[in-house]
């Protein structure tokens, strides 16, 4: 396995040991009666970014929110097979969902800052986990991690709707971190966002790699290219009964996934031939 | 209670001081009946609150039986009436263990009216009243001209109280036989106000109500005189004091309640309605008591709050 | 300064089990139940004040007698109970209230969803909502003594008694016309914009869109409006009562005075009929009749809505 | 076929005569507009213009009186109107709300049991006021034994107005757009947590607004109190719950039964006071609407 | 200029000469004050595709719906500035906005069939444009240019909405074509289908350019190489007062763009090096 760095010269990282944090077996995923993912396998390496790319309504989503069992929450989903979670069934019967979530924040596609101040949007995890401490320094550090204190250090009591949509995305991490989670899942976080602010949330995933482990999600291949140590390709395919699921076609290194994929499918979508 | 607390005793009603010093009553007297009474009932209560004002006398106007269903559920103190007590209201009454009075309160001439611009029914019979009114005449007699062939053929739109009313009940009785039995294709309504727009508006129309009704509105109807056999009479105060208004003179109600009765400001309203009965009736335009019957009510009052 | 949150991730068995008791979940869950169900403790408390002096009353009535004849009269001796004259009553009153209604009501919702600029809208919808709001009372007193006496005398040969169906109608009419419209423009709110710009992109005007587009997708959730109306409609009292009357008489025309099934329920309600009495018994009989037309008609409404709900999602 | 017609002259694009159709069309949804709209004023007119005379402080200081209608007030329905609208408040509003949260929060909407439940208050919503006037006739005052006093009236006024609280909550709450409970949850928030402290903070401006508007619905209601019986003419004000009462369109009602024609002045003044405070609690929702509608 | 041809064999052809159908000058837009485009200029090809593409919010759409009119229809929308549509002033005052939507097609994002039978929504526009004519072969011959007469003859009566989306696309594709038009506007008329709908869709654009003239937004850079003739790279500028204006940065043979942009942005965006 080649030892390649995708990344760029300033983080220098070799991705050979795969420490994982999950570990996904045989995984579907059913709406109702309806399979929208069938027989996934991967692992999600510690303190690494791993990317999720594949054409619309292959399932992409539905996987990610596997992770932190958001799909709990739409009546109807349900979750088949295996996801350890450091060694723990994530789906096991004494697992609590409130505090996996704690455990593994979520930023979402659409900035979704909660219609408060910038202070209260940080405190507001924190306070419902009851975490002590100096509500002060938590928000102070949580934003200085998502490189947004200097921007906001002045207006911390303004309501966090008033700022731009780069900063609204910021923020939603910086809210993620300040719980100290283990692992922050991300769902197209930029799809919303202009170049410019773009830009600002992949520096920043690099540089949160140094504590967290990051899942994105994303359409946009040359931003799974630029920013992730892993990449899966899933692709949508049409079984017999004509029905469409969801499966992961390649799950490799990302180097290799963009320069050497295996399947002629993954292939076919990178240089743009469909998609 | 406070009687954890002795200092709490001398201090626990604000009323206590008050029945202490006799004058000022407080409490309420629920009253509830004829809206034909209910002026009557209402300027008493009114007058009576300017002696006692802490005294609360809500009148209600549910009609003679509607008013007996609340008095003899034990919901009322005293019933406004148009009518007497009919037997399965007593045994109702009965079945409570209610008792009550009747007091005789005023004298009603029930007046039939039609509008000004009628000149053709100065006077009608019992028997022509009865053609009209009668269960048989529904659907039939639509004119007046099948009323009496020397009438107009207008058509005839008749108003009358509803089926609730005490004043229904003693129509129907005196002129068609039986109590309720009645043409039911006419304007029925409680509202007297109904009757009077209803008649003044039709030139054919007809109705009946109380004599204080028509006094109210003597500039818009005539009151039609009644011939009962003895030739006709007109509707007035001295006709229904003397009996000769047959068979549409009654006299009006209340009853209050022997239980009622007992509280003190039950027995003070009572009082105080009897002695100033014949104010009472002026200032609520009714025709007042003679003295025979003013002295029967004071005397009948007195036997109810010394009742057992 | 990894060290801090490392410390909570031990991937031991049991590290992602709950934490502490959440016993408050469960408690508030049950408090909202609780409240949820007084409605269905209202539909109960409803059904049993009616059913059982109903069951009574056609106990000594037959449902033959009931629904067979059209002479009504049931606190008149001798009584009779043949409900078609309240029933007529009801559904003229309820027809001229909707031809009253459906037509201002639905052109007024187009205007607002379609035509009027936001500030307009925002203006106007809040006036429908206050005309929503008036007092029924006040709309009887209005129909009694200004509607009536004025049609009287813009239209003498109409031949109206003082009371009337046609005057209590039309402000039964007015009365519904917020419901109409607010509900209606609601489901064509509810119309995705693509169907509107799909329709202005192969040239149509906005008229035709309005018309053949727009009202045709909105089409469940406006006729929902419409039985949610009638349904108000049918169930008015107060101003049938002062301005319609009591006389419970079979007829057709609208100019008559004639009681509906509400009006009869207030006039009787109001009254002496007798706990027990057959005169009583019908009162709750009346509401029984009134209260299954009004459930079934919005019954169906719920249906028409949540079929249209389903077009879209 | 397309290409035939390419090159095109100028008059082409005009306008070939539609807009006088439009133009029509416009003006006919327009007056029905103003049509329902002069209704209402021309109803504002008649009141303000007839009941003018009556419209001192003696209406709103004294009792009313059969004997003096021309100096003849409404104190006692006044202040009976404020108090079933203050119980009314206290009842419905709370049950409501927690109800809608319920439906829109924790119902799962595949059990028949909550969709019973739905079905059951949208059904509520339009069954007739004088029906509630049966219910509480027979349930409340005389089952329950509450007699004719002010909290029957509340409690029926408050199960006539309920559903319309709970549907208008529920649209407030349905308003707040997922995001933010996906948010908060994502936080590692409880359910309640999510819904106390995020979802309804953003949802109260549209609560309020729908619940004023019910209560003004429940201030015009007279026929259930007309089932109830509740005396016509009180020259008292009420002192406690189980007072005896009237209500403004009660007397209202009682007023125009009246033959004199000064009643008749004295009940338009009394519905200018009604519709003043029905205009007053719409200005209140309408203020509340504008001042903290969201945008997200 | 080198003779290229982008779209594969099967349909040779050269696009030397540029016959406008909209020759665009100076077009700026304002949804009321703000100035959502600036200074656009370019022509629109008779029988060529053209694409637009460029990050999101940079305006293509907001150009495109210039092209009909449709921005009419936004309160406070306003363009300045010059759309010739064969020499004719688009936004004149003798301009019925609704005749030139009759002539200008326009295909949206999101399939948008009306909920009416798949006949229905075909005869919509001849009828709201009083054609006159044979309904029954108006319609055949529109879905047939559509590519989805076959598929769906036998149930033309069916509610459109049980179409699947890539047939709803091409559904309402024939529906714009039914009424004649001169040019097809499609606003990323694939974004919402899936890779075989894709495919299908833009055979269909090859084969309409027969005999119309079509527009295209698309934020696929595949597709815009594989499908157009011509391309038009938009991207969004941030002006001294801190707002942001879309802008015309190349307009060029779809092959030039591709292989040897001018401007380092187009350059930047094709590479994937931001977006
Ligand atoms: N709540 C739901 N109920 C039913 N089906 C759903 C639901 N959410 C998603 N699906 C279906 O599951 C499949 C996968 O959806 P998912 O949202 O995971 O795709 P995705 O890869 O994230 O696509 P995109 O790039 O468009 O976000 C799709 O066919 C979708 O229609
Ligand atoms: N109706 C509107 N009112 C106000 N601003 C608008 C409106 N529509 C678009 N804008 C703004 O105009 C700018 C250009 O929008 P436009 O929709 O044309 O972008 P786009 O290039 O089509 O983006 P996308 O790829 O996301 O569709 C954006 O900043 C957008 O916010
Ligand atoms: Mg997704
Ligand atoms: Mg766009
Ligand atoms: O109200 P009444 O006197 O007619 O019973």
């Amino acid at each position: 396995m080649p030892n390649v760095n995708v990344r760029g010269p300033e983080v220098p990282r070799t991705i050979e040991a795969l420490d994982p944090v999950f570990t996904v077996s045989n995984l579907s995923v059913f709406y109702g009666d309806y399979e929208a993912v069938r027989g996934v396998d991967m692992t999600i390496g510690n303190r690494e970014i791993t990317a999720m790319i594949g054409p619309s309504g292959c399932g992409k989503s539905t996987v990610l929110r596997c992770f932190n069992r958001m799909n709990d929450l739409i009546p109807g989903a349900r979750a088949v097979g295996e996801i350890l979670y450091h060694d723990e069934n994530l789906y096991g019967d004494h697992v609590d969902p409130i505090e996996v979530r704690r455990r593994i924040g979520m930023v979402f596609q659409k900035p979704n800052p909660f219609p408060k101040s910038i202070y209260d949007n940080i405190a507001y995890g924190p306070r419902v986990n009851g975490i002590k401490g100096n509500m002060d320094e938590i928000v102070e550090e949580a934003l200085t991690k998502a490189a947004l204190w200097d921007e906001v250090k002045d207006k911390i009591k303004q309501n966090a709707l008033s700022l731009s949509g780069g900063q609204q995305q910021r923020l939603c991490i910086a809210r993620a971190i300040a719980v100290k989670p283990d692992v922050i899942l991300m769902d197209e976080p930029c799809s919303a966002l202009d170049p410019i602010a773009t830009t600002k949330i992949e520096d920043l995933m690099q540089e949160l790699t140094r504590d967290y482990t990051i899942v994105i999600v994303t359409h946009n291949m040359q931003q799974a290219a630029r920013v992730s140590d892993r990449t899966a390709f899933f692709t949508a395919e049409v079984d017999g009964a004509g029905v469409r699921h969801g499966r992961l076609v390649e799950f490799d290194e990302t180097s290799r996934i963009f320069t050497n994929p295996t399947d002629k499918r993954t292939e076919d979508y990178i240089t743009g031939r469909f998609g | 209670g406070g009687d954890a607390k002795p200092s709490s005793d001398g201090s626990t009603s604000s009323a206590a001081p008050a029945t202490e010093a006799g004058a000022a009553l407080s409490g309420e007297v629920k009253i509830d009946g004829s809206s034909t009474v209910a002026p009557l009932t209402q300027a008493a209560s009114e007058l009576f609150g300017e002696e006692q004002p802490q005294v609360k006398v809500p009148v209600g106007t549910s009609g003679t039986g509607g008013g007996f269903e609340k008095f003899c559920a034990g919901e009322t103190d005293i019933s406004n009436a148009s009518r007497a007590i009919k037997d399965e209201e007593k045994a109702a009454c009965e079945a409570k263990g209610i008792t009550f009075t009747e007091l005789t309160v005023a004298t009603d001439a029930l007046t039939v009216v039609v509008p000004k611009e009628n000149d053709w029914a100065t006077c009608l019979t019992t028997d022509q009243l009865k053609k009209i009114w009668e269960p048989a005449a529904e659907g039939k007699i639509k004119t007046w001209k099948d009323v009496d062939a020397k009438f107009p053929a207008e058509a005839l739109k008749l108003y009358g109280p509803g089926t609730d009313s005490g004043t229904f009940d003693y129509f129907t009785d005196e002129i068609n036989g039986e109590e309720g039995a009645s043409r039911k294709d006419y304007s029925p309504s409680e509202n007297d106000n109904d009757i009077v727009t209803g008649v003044s508006g039709a030139k054919g129309g007809l109705g009946y109500f109380g004599f204080t009704y028509f006094e109210e509105n003597a500039d818009k109807l005539k009151a039609v005189e009644i011939d009962s056999g003895s030739g006709c009479v007109a509707p007035s105060v001295e006709a229904a004091q003397g009996g000769k208004y047959t068979p549409l003179s009654r006299p009006l109600f209340i009853y209050p309640s022997t239980a009622a009765a007992k509280r003190p400001e039950v027995a003070a309203f009572l009082d105080y309605y009897a002695s100033n009965i014949n104010a009472i009736a002026k200032d609520a335009k009714f025709v007042p008591l003679n003295a025979e019957q003013e002295a029967k009510l004071k005397a009948d009052i007195t036997s109810l709050k010394s009742a057992g | 300064m990894s060290a801090q949150h490392r410390t909570t991730v031990p991937g031991t068995q049991g590290s992602l089990a709950r934490s502490r008791p959440r016993y408050g979940e469960f408690l508030v869950k049950a408090v909202l139940l609780t409240a949820a169900m007084v409605s269905v403790a209202t539909t109960i408390g409803i059904v049993i004040a009616l059913l059982e002096p109903t069951v009574e009353f056609f106990a000594t009535v037959s449902i033959g007698e009931f629904f067979g004849s059209t002479d009504w009269g049931p606190l008149f001796n001798p009584p009779a109970f043949g409900v078609w004259p309240l029933i007529v009553a009801t559904v003229e009153i309820t027809l001229i209230a909707v031809v009253v209604a459906v037509p201002l009501g639905l052109a007024a919702a187009i205007y607002l969803s379609e035509y009027a600029s936001r500030r307009t809208r925002k203006i106007f919808k809040p006036v429908l909502e206050v005309l929503a709001g008036v007092p029924t009372v006040v709309f009887g007193f209005f129909a009694l003594t200004f509607v009536t006496p004025l049609l009287r005398y813009l239209f003498p040969f109409l031949d109206l008694e003082a009371k009337n169906a046609l005057a209590a109608g039309l402000l039964v009419g007015v009365m519904i016309i917020p419901i109409v419209a607010s509900l209606s423009e609601d489901s064509m709110a509810a119309v995705p914009n693509g169907l509107r710009e799909g329709s202005y992109a192969l040239g149509a005007s906005k008229m035709l869109t309005s018309v053949r587009v727009v009202v045709p997708a909105a089409f469940s959730g406006i006729v929902a409006a419409i039985i949610l109306a009638i349904s108000r409609a049918a169930g008015e009292t107060m101003i049938v009562a002062i301005a319609g009357g009591f006389k419970s008489v079979f007829t057709l025309y609208p100019g008559n005075e004639m009681s509906t099934m509400a009006a009869f329920i207030a006039q009787a309600g109001s009254g002496d009929a007798s706990v027990g009495s057959i005169a009583y018994k019908t009162i709750f009989a009346v509401g029984s009749l009134l209260f299954v037309i009004t459930f079934a008609m919005n019954y169906l409404s719920a249906r028409m809505v949540q079929k249209y709900r389903e077009v879209y999602d | 076929m397309a290409i035939l017609s390419t090159p095109r002259s100028a008059v082409q694009l005009a306008s070939k005569g539609r807009p006088l159709k439009e133009h029509l069309f416009r003006i006919a949804l327009m007056a029905s507009l103003a049509i329902a709209l002069a209704f209402l004023a021309m109803l504002l007119l008649y009141v303000v213009e007839k009941g003018w005379p009556r419209l001192n402080s003696m209406l709103w200081e004294n009792q009313p009186s059969i004997r003096r209608p021309e100096t003849s007030g409404i104190q006692s329905g006044i202040l009976g109107t404020l108090w079933i609208i203050a119980l009314t408040a206290v009842m419905a509003l709370p049950t409501g709300i927690l109800a809608a949260i319920y439906l829109e929060e924790y119902a799962d909407k595949t059990k028949w049991y909550n969709r019973l439940i739905e079905l059951n208050i949208s059904n509520l919503a339009a069954v007739p006021s004088i029906v509630y006037g049966i219910l509480g006739l027979g349930i409340i005052a005389r089952w329950l034994q509450f007699g004719f006093t002010v909290m029957t009236g509340a409690v029926t006024i408050s199960l006539l107005v309920l559903p319309i609280v709970i549907i208008s909550a529920r649209e407030a709450i349905r308003a707040v757009p997922p995001s933010i409970r996906e948010g908060s949850l994502a936080l590692g928030a409880t359910q309640w947590q999510t819904i106390y402290r995020q979802v309804l903070p953003a949802s109260i401006p549209g609560i309020a607004t729908g619940s004023i508007l019910a209560l003004s619905r429940a201030i015009g209601e007279a026929a259930p109190f007309l089932m109830l019986g509740a005396a016509t003419l009180v020259r008292f004000n009420p002192e406690g719950v189980w007072s005896s009462f009237t209500v403004l369109p009660l007397q209202i009602y009682s007023f125009i039964s009246r033959p004199q024609e000064e009643f008749s002045v004295l009940a338009s003044a009394a519905i200018v006071i009604l519709l003043a405070i029905l205009l007053l609690m719409n200005s209140v929702a309408i203020w509340l609407r504008n001042r903290y509608q969201k945008r997200w």
